[in-house]
């Protein structure tokens, strides 16, 4: 029997589903304070950039974005299928492309603030 | 085998319906998008930061209008249901033993609902 | 009809039936096993078994005192030799289970722990928590899955034994999904069909325990042995008989009476023991058929507590405390709350004797062998006489291991004395018969019986007249009207007529099974006229060695009742004695 | 305690010789209220209909044959008390499988499944009998002990969405044995296993819907035995691949 390959994705699903699950949910709030013009201190460009200009401050986005990004391409495949679209193969070559173009993306805006 | 058993088969697109376990289920698994969407937000959001204070300005902007608010406070409320349903299994994902007993459920979930409280305050105070 | 070639048939895949396929495949790679069952093997029997097994193994104990205590138990209707050899043989089975990966409860140490049992002098028994019986047949059956030369046919009912040249060449099947008569061709047959429990209305048996197995050995020619000796269990929950263990008592439980007296010192089983320091052969841990019959008196003088579902003692567990009964006995816990809605751990639980074990069965020697050739029998359809005329609890277990077992070398032994050709033409006419005896039951239109109408006669004439208390006039009642409900089974019509699992039929086929072993164990009570063991009579309430120091075998007639024999029972160093359960001090 | 409902227990009957598709038929059963389901099946067999068919034996929750979906559920029927039901009870046979006849499902799919899984110990070093036990401790034993309380009853297939989608997926008590195993200090088989655990069939094709552990009458977890699978599988996925000089 052939050995299935989801394990490469699913240590990213886990990890990522454990972060996000820490996470997510004060991020997304943030945002919507944000969104909201609630509190106008908190996303200013100067703080921001200042965490990730740093060392750590990069790590923890770049660990935060991908692990999300790789739970949730892996778990809305999974979702896909229950929905009944049966083109597995379709459906995660798309979604783990573009978990991987995001991962790209982050590299790089990270890579250029300094 | 002289008998014709009787198969029955199972709506591929519609099963979930069936049991309220079922669609709590899809609750959680449709999670996923709310997350990845808002993630690629932040993707955005983090190129823009990059790309200097106009374009984080220009995001922000773009954020801000009922819209965006919509769509952050039903991803919030995604957010946290996969929070909430991501703990609650922990147990059973990765019990832990000492000597003869597992360490009971309740005491490693609430665990993790503490150190999610604290991570959440951490950040709040942060981001304020 | 198919015919299926193999080079042993195994009926039955419980504790028995697997363990002895497994002995083949391990002997002889090539040797072609058919492993037939009428359920799926881990659906069983043996699954219910919840105290353990015995077998010696620990420093202060020796095999002595184990022979000792099993032919005392079993009223020394034992055959000695036989139990000699189960001793033996049982420390080294319980150990092979080990080996196969059974969870054995252990010791701190990790070493495997035992627990008092009743009748027992020493802790010897081998338990997996309060469900030993589930885990040592799903380890069985789960070891089997290793050796490819077992096939197994699930869902296939034994009908007929085929005996041809005074030798057993094979049976007849019916597949149940298909209802299909299938033949198989074998050189040796080894029955483990189980137990016969449900000839009775009230007891700890499944639904599949009803005798098939003798019933398929008995019309084929071979006696049944001692089949009056049928174990009362003390403690079933008295709503629908489901078992709490003897475990329950081994870990401290006391029984009580209305009046909360521990009366089993009232019957030559005190002094009374302090609550929760069980002492072995005393009070609640003397042997069943004393337990149960001390129950009969209390409720004749009216100290039982009556119930809804009939007069009851109560168990009382409640100083155990809760941690120990959760870790000792988490099944009983459970069933007492599911099934009766009590809590051991609150409050005594009512319980009364319930019909349990059959000590007779397919006669056979110390080998397993029966009279015919070819033919072999082990578990609790067969009786080697280990159990005497009581068995003790948690010898069974272990004497389907050991015996199984033997068996299986039996059979090969017997395969190799070098075995005339088969007469085939005779072996596929035996077939046709068989296959033409179910089809005139399944086409039958005219018939005014039904299976369940003769079914509750049948349990309610064994629950009257052959229980716990016997009497003569009792049992030739009991005589009577098991033999005419034979006859009234030839005018049985079934209502289902397809072919597809028709319960219908196999509950046809099971009650003639029942049938057979009922007047067995009538005729068999009836003619022995003493009390011993589980065989008490109120007209000769005394042991008679003069005359009974035999074993009963009952030969089958299909139209009338059974011919009864005695044969000698087998004593090699042990004289019969006076069974003493009242302690150590005097 | 023992008062009398009359109970209209709706029966899914199915006869292959006669019968294009099934049917429900409903019987009118007088239940005393601390009777299980089975015995209204019971009931019916012996004194409505005798021929219904479905399986049973031990009547107290442990040879694992009276699955059967009530009132959409899988459960025992054993183990369904009337009084947690009101006076309209459906029996149907366990979902997933295909039906033989009545409520008896063909089950061969999960035996063979779960004989696949090598469900036996494979020591880790041979030793004769004479040699005594492995030993093992109370806590080595409690590490693996819930996973052998599997009675196969396969109500777990039966609340699987997932085996219902894909039919070839091994299924919640199939690897849960396995992981018994692995579990087992006596153990050394889990490379064995492994090939047909991770396998495309194998413990991948779950999704954690977690029904399986939710109607589990013997409290296996199967749910969470797969998870531990999973978290087992991936560091040797990871191990073999970022790490290849760790192999043995
Ligand atoms: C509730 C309970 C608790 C017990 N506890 C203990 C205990 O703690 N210790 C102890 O030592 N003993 C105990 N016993 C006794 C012991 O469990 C049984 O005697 C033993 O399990 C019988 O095993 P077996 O292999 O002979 O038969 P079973 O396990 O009953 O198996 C019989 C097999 O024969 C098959 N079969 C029957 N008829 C046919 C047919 N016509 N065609 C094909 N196949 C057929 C069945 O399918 C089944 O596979 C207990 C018994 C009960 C009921
Ligand atoms: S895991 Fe639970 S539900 Fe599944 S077969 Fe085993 S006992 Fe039944
Ligand atoms: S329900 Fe099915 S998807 Fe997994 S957790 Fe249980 S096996
Ligand atoms: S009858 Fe055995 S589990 Fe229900």
């Amino acid at each position: 029997m052939a050995k299935s390959n989801k394990p490469i994705v699913w240590g990213l699903f886990a990890a990522g589903g454990t972060v996000t699950a820490f996470i997510t949910p004060v991020l997304v709030l943030l945002t919507l304070f944000a969104a909201m013009r609630f509190a106008p201190s908190l996303f200013t460009y100067e703080s921001i950039h200042a965490f990730a200009a740093n060392w750590l401050g990069k790590l923890i986005i770049f660990g935060v974005i991908t692990l999300s990004l790789w739970h949730a391409a892996h778990r809305f495949r999974i979702t896909a299928f229950d929905f009944g679209i049966r083109a597995d193969l379709v459906v995660a070559t798309i979604l783990y492309i573009i978990a991987a173009l995001g991962t790209i993306s982050t590299f790089f805006s990270l890579l250029s603030i300094h | 085998m002289s008998s014709k058993p009787y198969i029955r088969e199972i709506p591929k697109s519609s099963w979930f319906f069936r049991q309220p376990r079922y669609m709590r289920y899809m609750a959680r698994e449709v999670t996923s998008f709310f997350i990845g969407a808002f993630t690629l937000l932040l993707v955005v959001g983090l190129k823009r930061l990059a790309q200097g204070p106009d374009a984080f300005q220009s995001f922000l902007d773009a954020l801000r209008g009922p819209l965006g608010v919509l769509f952050c406070l039903v991803a919030l409320v995604a957010a946290i249901y996969h929070s909430t349903s991501w703990f609650n299994v922990t147990p059973q994902a990765m019990p832990i033993q000492r000597g003869e007993e597992f360490v009971p459920g309740k005491l490693i979930v609430g665990a993790h609902y503490a150190i999610w409280a604290v991570v959440s305050l951490i950040v709040l105070i942060m981001g304020i | 009809m198919e015919i299926i070639q193999t080079d042993i048939a195994i009926v039955g895949a419980g504790g028995a039936g697997l363990r002895a396929a497994i002995a083949l495949a391990e002997a002889d790679p090539k040797l072609r096993i058919a492993l037939i069952s009428k359920v799926y093997p881990m659906r069983s029997h043996t699954c219910a078994a919840e105290g353990g097994a015995a077998g010696v193994i620990k420093s202060d104990d020796s095999l002595d005192l184990h022979f000792g205590d099993t032919v005392g138990g079993g009223d020394w209707l034992c055959d000695q030799n036989a139990v000699e050899y189960f001793i033996n043989e049982a420390p080294k089975e319980l150990m092979q289970l080990e080996h196969w990966g059974c969870p054995w409860s252990r010791e701190p140490d990790g070493s495997v722990a035992v627990r008092p049992f009743g009748g027992m002098k020493i802790k010897r028994t081998w338990f997996a928590a309060d469900k030993s019986g589930f885990h040592i047949l799903h380890t069985l059956f789960q070891t089997s899955l290793k050796y490819p030369s077992i096939q197994r046919f699930d869902e296939y009912y034994a009908t007929d034994l085929l005996v041809d040249d005074g030798r057993c060449q094979g049976l007849t099947a019916l597949e149940i999904r298909s209802g299909e008569m299938r033949q198989f061709q074998a050189k040796a047959v080894i029955i483990a069909a189980g137990g016969a429990g449900k000839m009775f209305p009230f007891t700890t048996n499944g639904a599949i325990k009803t005798g098939d197995g003798m019933a398929l050995a008995y019309r084929a020619g071979v006696p049944l042995k001692d089949m009056e000796f049928v174990q009362y269990h003390p403690t079933g929950l008295p709503n629908n008989g489901i078992l709490l263990t003897e475990g329950c008592r081994g870990e401290g439980g006391i029984l009580v009476n209305k009046d909360g007296r521990r009366y089993l010192q009232d019957y030559g089983m005190g002094p009374e023991t302090p609550v929760g320091q069980p002492v072995l052969k005393t009070m609640e841990l003397g042997p069943r058929d004393r337990l149960s019959q001390s129950f009969w008196h209390e409720q004749r003088k009216g100290n039982t507590v009556s119930t809804p579902w009939g007069d009851c003692v109560l168990l009382d567990m409640r100083h155990l405390g809760e941690k120990k009964i959760n870790e000792r006995l988490p099944l009983v816990r459970d069933l007492c709350i599911s099934y009766l809605n009590m809590d051991p751990v609150k409050e005594p639980i009512p319980i009364r004797p319930v019909v349990h074990y059959c000590m007779g069965g397919i006669h056979t020697d110390i080998k397993a062998a029966t009279p015919v050739p070819g033919l072999f029998a082990a578990g609790e359809c067969a009786c080697v006489s280990i159990n005497g005329a009581n068995r003790l609890g948690s010898n069974s277990l272990t004497e389907l291991l050991v015996f199984g077992r033997r068996a299986a070398l039996s059979a090969i032994e017997h395969i190799q004395s070098g075995l005339s050709n088969s007469n085939d033409g005779a072996l596929a006419a035996q077939a046709k018969n068989s296959e033409d005896r179910i089809r005139a039951l399944f086409d039958k239109r005219d018939g005014t019986e039904t299976v369940a109408g003769l079914r509750k006669e049948m349990m309610a004439t064994m629950e009257e007249n052959a229980g716990i208390y016997r009497t003569g006039e009792e049992l030739a009642r009991a005589c009577e009207k098991v033999s005419e409900l034979r006859q009234r089974y030839a005018n049985l019509a079934l209502t289902d007529k397809s072919k597809v699992f028709n319960t219908d039929l196999m509950q046809a086929l099971e009650l003639n099974s029942m049938l057979d072993c009922a007047e067995a164990v009538a005729v068999g009570a009836r003619d022995r006229k003493e009390s011993r063991g589980a065989h008490q009579r109120l007209d000769f309430t005394a042991r008679d060695d003069q005359n009974f120091l035999k074993h009963t075998l009952t030969y089958y007639h299909p139209k009338e009742p059974p011919r009864v024999e005695y044969l000698d029972v087998v004593i090699t160093k042990s004289q019969p004695g006076v069974r003493d359960y009242s302690g150590a001090k005097k | 305690m023992s008062e009398e409902r009359q109970i209209q227990l709706e029966v899914l009957r199915y006869n292959p010789e006669t019968d294009l598709e099934p049917r429900f038929q409903t019987y009118s059963v007088p239940c005393v209220n601390e009777w299980v389901v089975l015995d209204a099946l019971n009931y019916v067999k012996e004194n409505l209909d005798p021929t219904l068919s479905y399986r049973w034996s031990c009547h107290m929750a442990v040879c694992g044959s009276c699955g059967y979906m009530i009132n959409g559920e899988p459960k025992l029927g054993c183990k369904a008390f009337i009084h947690e039901y009101g006076d309209h009870i459906r029996v149907e046979p366990l979902a997933h499988f295909p039906i033989e006849r009545d409520l008896v499902t063909v089950v061969e799919d999960f035996i063979t499944k779960f004989s696949s899984v090598k469900p036996y110990l494979i020591p880790k070093e041979d030793k004769p009998i004479s040699a005594g036990e492995f030993k093992q401790t109370p806590a080595q034993l409690m590490k693996f002990k819930q996973y052998t309380l599997c009675i196969n009853c396969m109500l777990c297939y039966a609340a699987c969405p997932q085996y219902g989608l894909v039919p070839e997926f091994l299924g919640p008590a199939a690897i849960s044995m396995a992981h018994r195993y692995n579990q087992d200090s006596r153990d050394g088989g889990r490379d064995q296993r492994q090939e047909v655990i991770a396998s495309h069939e194998g413990v991948w094709e779950c999704s954690f819907v977690g029904a399986c552990s939710e109607v589990c009458p013997k409290h296996v977890d199967p749910a969470g035995a797969l998870q531990q699978v999973k978290v087992a599988s991936t560091i040797d996925w990871y191990k073999e691949h970022l790490m290849p000089w760790s192999k043995k």
